[in-house]
C-alpha cells in the first residue's frame, strides 16, 4: 500500500465519498485526461480485495462495500428488514427476467392475476418501475428493474442475474411463447419492439 | 452467516405435505391452478422438460375429483383448468384430425410444459436472488457519504430584451395609471321586455325562462345579463298581469306562459 | 496490504458502513473478549494513511473520512444558470440608461429601496463597477456599466441602447393595466402617455 499515485488516491477519495455506484464516466468526467481510468480501477480493486471493503461493480457503476463475507459480524441496519410475499419476489424475479413486461404477461407467467398491490410494493421499494408502453391495443404500461434493484442484489448489470444465460439458452426467457393454449386471457398479447421507429406506433401516442 | 441461505425457503413450503397417497388437500396453499399444476409435476420427480403431461392430465383431474369428494370448495378457475386438462387428454389420446387452424394435442402439451418449465425457473430465480447477497443486510454502503465539493460560477443568462423590458417595466410603474372601463356589452331589459313581448303570443303553455332568450346568444356575460334581464321582463309582465311564472322549488327552472286573453279583459 | 487479521476487516467495515463517528467503546462492545482494538486501529490507520481515504479520529469517536489535501481534485467547477431577480434587472437597466448613477440616485427612480446584495449579485456578473464619487455631502459611489456588459448585450457602445421612444414604438412600454371590461380578461389594451419627453395623449384609446 505504499507509492500510491495521486488520481489513484483521487478515484479512492470519490468511491468511498459516495453510497451509491458511481458510473465509470461520472469518475473520469472528474479526472483530467490522459489518466488511465481502468487501470487505477483495478489497481483499487485488488488493493481492497483482502480487506474488509472491497471495490466491486455494481449497477452499471463502481461501489466500495463491505465484504460480504463478513455480513455475520457486522451489526444488521437498524430498519426492519422487508419481508416480500411469494408472489412479490416472483413477480420481482419475471420483473428482472422478462424485461421490459407488461402486467399481463407476468400474469401470462405466472397463472394467475398480479394484484395491483404486489406491483405496487415493488415499485415503492424502488427495485422496478414502469418504462415505456407496449406498442399493442390498450398500449400497457410495461415495468423493468432499476439500478437500486442491481445494487441491492450486488449485481453489475441484467447480465449477472443468476442463470440468465441458461434460462436464456433453454428458451425460457422467449417472449413470443404467451399462453394462448390455455384460452384464457392474454391471448392478444404478443411480443412486440421498443424500437421508436415500429410502425402504426403513434396512433395511439398520448 | 452460513445460515443465512436457508432463511428465504419457509416462503416456499408446499401445500402437499405427505409423500404418499394419502396426499392433504389444501387447495388454499396454492396460487390457481398452475401453481398447482407444477406441484404435482414436481411429484413426478423429473426434468420438467420431460415430464409426462398426460399423468399429470390425470393426476390433477384426480386431485380435484378427491377435494370435491371431500367437499371442498373448489374455485372455478380451477374446474375451467380440469375441462381443460379433460380436454388436452382427449387430444393427446385420439388420433389428431388434420386441421391446421387448431394446434395439436402434442403442441398443447408442449405449450403446458414450457409454461410449467418457465414459472419452476422463475421460482428458482428468485430464490437464487434471495440467497445472494443483500445491501442493507449483508453488505453495506459507505454508512456516512460525504459530499464532493462542488464549485459554482453562476452565470446569467439574460437578453437584451429582458433588461429593456425592466427598464420599461420600472418606468411605467412611475407613470401614472389611468383604469379604463370599456363599453359593455348587455342585454337592457328594455330589450327584454320587448322580446318577451312579441313572444307571448305564442307562450300559451309553460315553457322555461331559457326558451325565451335570444337563440344566438349563448354563453359568457351577455348570456348572463340576458338572463337577468328577461326575469326582470317576466317580473314586469307579471305584475301587468299578462304572464305568469312558476318555479318548482329552489334553483329549479323557472317556467312561464302568458295569461289567457280572455281573463286580461275580465280584469 | 496483506495478511489483514479478521477483526481488523470487521472493524474496518465497521468504520465504513457507520453513519456516525464509533466511538472506541462502541466498537470494542462488538468485538469478542481479547481482541487488541488499539492495535486494529493503529493498524488501519497506518495502513489508509497513505491512501485516499484516512482513519481519522474526531470528538465523537473514530471515522472513515476523504483526505483532506485531495479538496482540490475532488472539487469539480461546476456553471450553474440562475434568473437575475427582477429587483437586480431593473437596478442593471437603470444603471445603463442614467449612469454614472448612485445607489440613492437609483432608488429615486426605483421608488423602492436597493439592497446592497443587488448591487453586489450585478458587480459579480462583471456588467457594473463602481467609477468614483459624487461630489455631495457622503460623497456617494457611482456605479457605471462594464464593457462585459456591452459585451454580453451585444452593444457596440451606450449609444446604443434604444431610447424611451424606440422602447414605445417597440411597445414595451404599452401599459397593460388599467383596462377593464365587464366579464372580460385582457380584452383591450391601450395607448399610454409617457410623462417626461412626450406630448400627453390624453385622449381615450379608440
Amino acid at each position: 500500500m505504499t507509492d500510491i499515485g495521486h488520481w489513484t488516491r483521487v478515484v479512492e477519495a470519490m468511491l468511498f465519498a459516495s453510497a451509491i455506484p458511481l458510473p465509470r464516466d461520472a469518475i473520469a468526467a472528474r479526472l483530467p485526461e490522459g489518466v488511465d481510468l481502468d487501470a487505477i480501477l483495478s489497481t483499487i480493486e485488488t488493493a481492497y480485495a483482502p480487506r474488509g471493503v472491497n471495490l466491486v461493480q455494481v449497477a452499471e457503476g463502481w461501489a466500495m462495500r463491505t465484504a460480504p463475507d463478513l455480513a455475520g459480524d457486522l451489526t444488521r441496519a437498524e430498519t426492519v428488514e422487508r419481508r416480500l410475499s411469494r408472489a412479490a419476489l416472483e413477480t420481482l424475479a419475471i420483473v428482472a427476467y422478462h424485461q421490459p413486461v407488461t402486467r399481463a404477461e407476468i400474469e401470462g407467467i405466472r397463472g394467475v392475476a398480479v394484484s395491483k398491490g404486489t406491483l405496487d410494493i415493488l415499485f415503492e421499494t424502488g427495485w422496478i418501475e414502469p418504462r415505456g408502453r407496449r406498442r399493442t391495443p390498450g398500449r400497457p404500461v410495461t415495468w423493468v428493474t432499476t439500478p437500486a434493484f442491481l445494487d441491492h442484489f450486488g449485481l453489475g448489470s441484467l447480465n449477472e442475474l443468476p442463470g440468465v444465460d441458461e434460462l436464456r439458452a433453454a428458451g425460457l426467457l422467449d417472449p413470443t411463447i404467451g399462453t394462448w393454449q390455455l384460452g384464457e386471457t392474454g391471448g392478444g398479447e404478443s411480443e412486440d419492439g421498443d424500437a421508436e421507429d415500429d410502425e402504426n406506433d403513434d396512433e395511439f401516442a398520448p | 452467516m452460513s445460515d443465512r441461505p436457508s432463511e428465504p425457503d419457509d416462503d416456499f413450503d408446499e401445500p402437499i405435505v405427505a409423500e404418499d397417497d394419502s396426499l392433504v388437500l389444501a387447495l388454499d396453499g396454492y396460487e390457481g391452478p398452475i401453481d398447482l399444476l407444477l406441484s404435482l409435476a414436481r411429484r413426478q420427480k423429473v426434468d420438467l422438460t420431460k415430464i409426462s403431461i398426460l399423468a399429470l392430465a390425470d393426476q390433477y383431474l384426480d386431485y380435484l375429483a378427491r377435494a370435491r369428494r371431500l367437499k371442498i370448495e373448489v374455485a372455478a378457475d380451477y374446474l375451467v383448468m380440469a375441462a381443460w386438462l379433460a380436454y388436452l387428454k382427449s387430444r393427446l389420446l385420439l388420433p389428431d384430425e388434420p386441421d391446421e387452424d387448431e394446434p395439436s394435442g402434442e403442441e398443447l402439451a408442449e405449450a403446458l410444459a414450457f409454461q410449467l418449465a418457465r414459472l419452476e425457473a422463475m421460482r428458482e430465480a428468485s430464490e437464487k436472488l434471495l440467497r445472494r447477497p443483500q445491501l442493507g443486510r449483508d453488505i453495506f454502503a459507505r454508512g456516512a457519504p460525504e459530499e464532493l465539493p462542488v464549485d459554482e460560477t453562476p452565470i446569467y443568462r439574460v437578453g437584451l430584451y429582458d433588461l429593456l423590458k425592466a427598464y420599461a417595466t420600472q418606468r411605467r410603474r412611475q407613470e401614472p395609471h389611468r383604469l379604463e372601463v370599456m363599453p359593455t356589452q348587455f342585454h337592457s331589459m328594455e330589450i327584454a321586455l320587448k322580446r318577451l313581448t312579441a313572444l307571448l303570443s305564442d307562450a300559451r303553455d309553460w315553457r322555461t325562462l331559457a326558451s325565451f332568450l335570444p337563440p344566438e346568444i349563448t354563453e359568457g356575460p351577455l348570456w348572463r345579463s340576458a338572463v337577468a334581464a328577461t326575469f326582470s321582463a317576466s317580473l314586469e309582465l307579471v305584475r301587468e298581469g299578462r304572464l305568469q311564472l312558476r318555479q318548482d322549488s329552489l334553483f329549479s327552472p323557472i317556467y312561464m306562459r302568458a295569461v289567457a286573453a280572455r281573463s286580461v279583459e275580465s280584469q
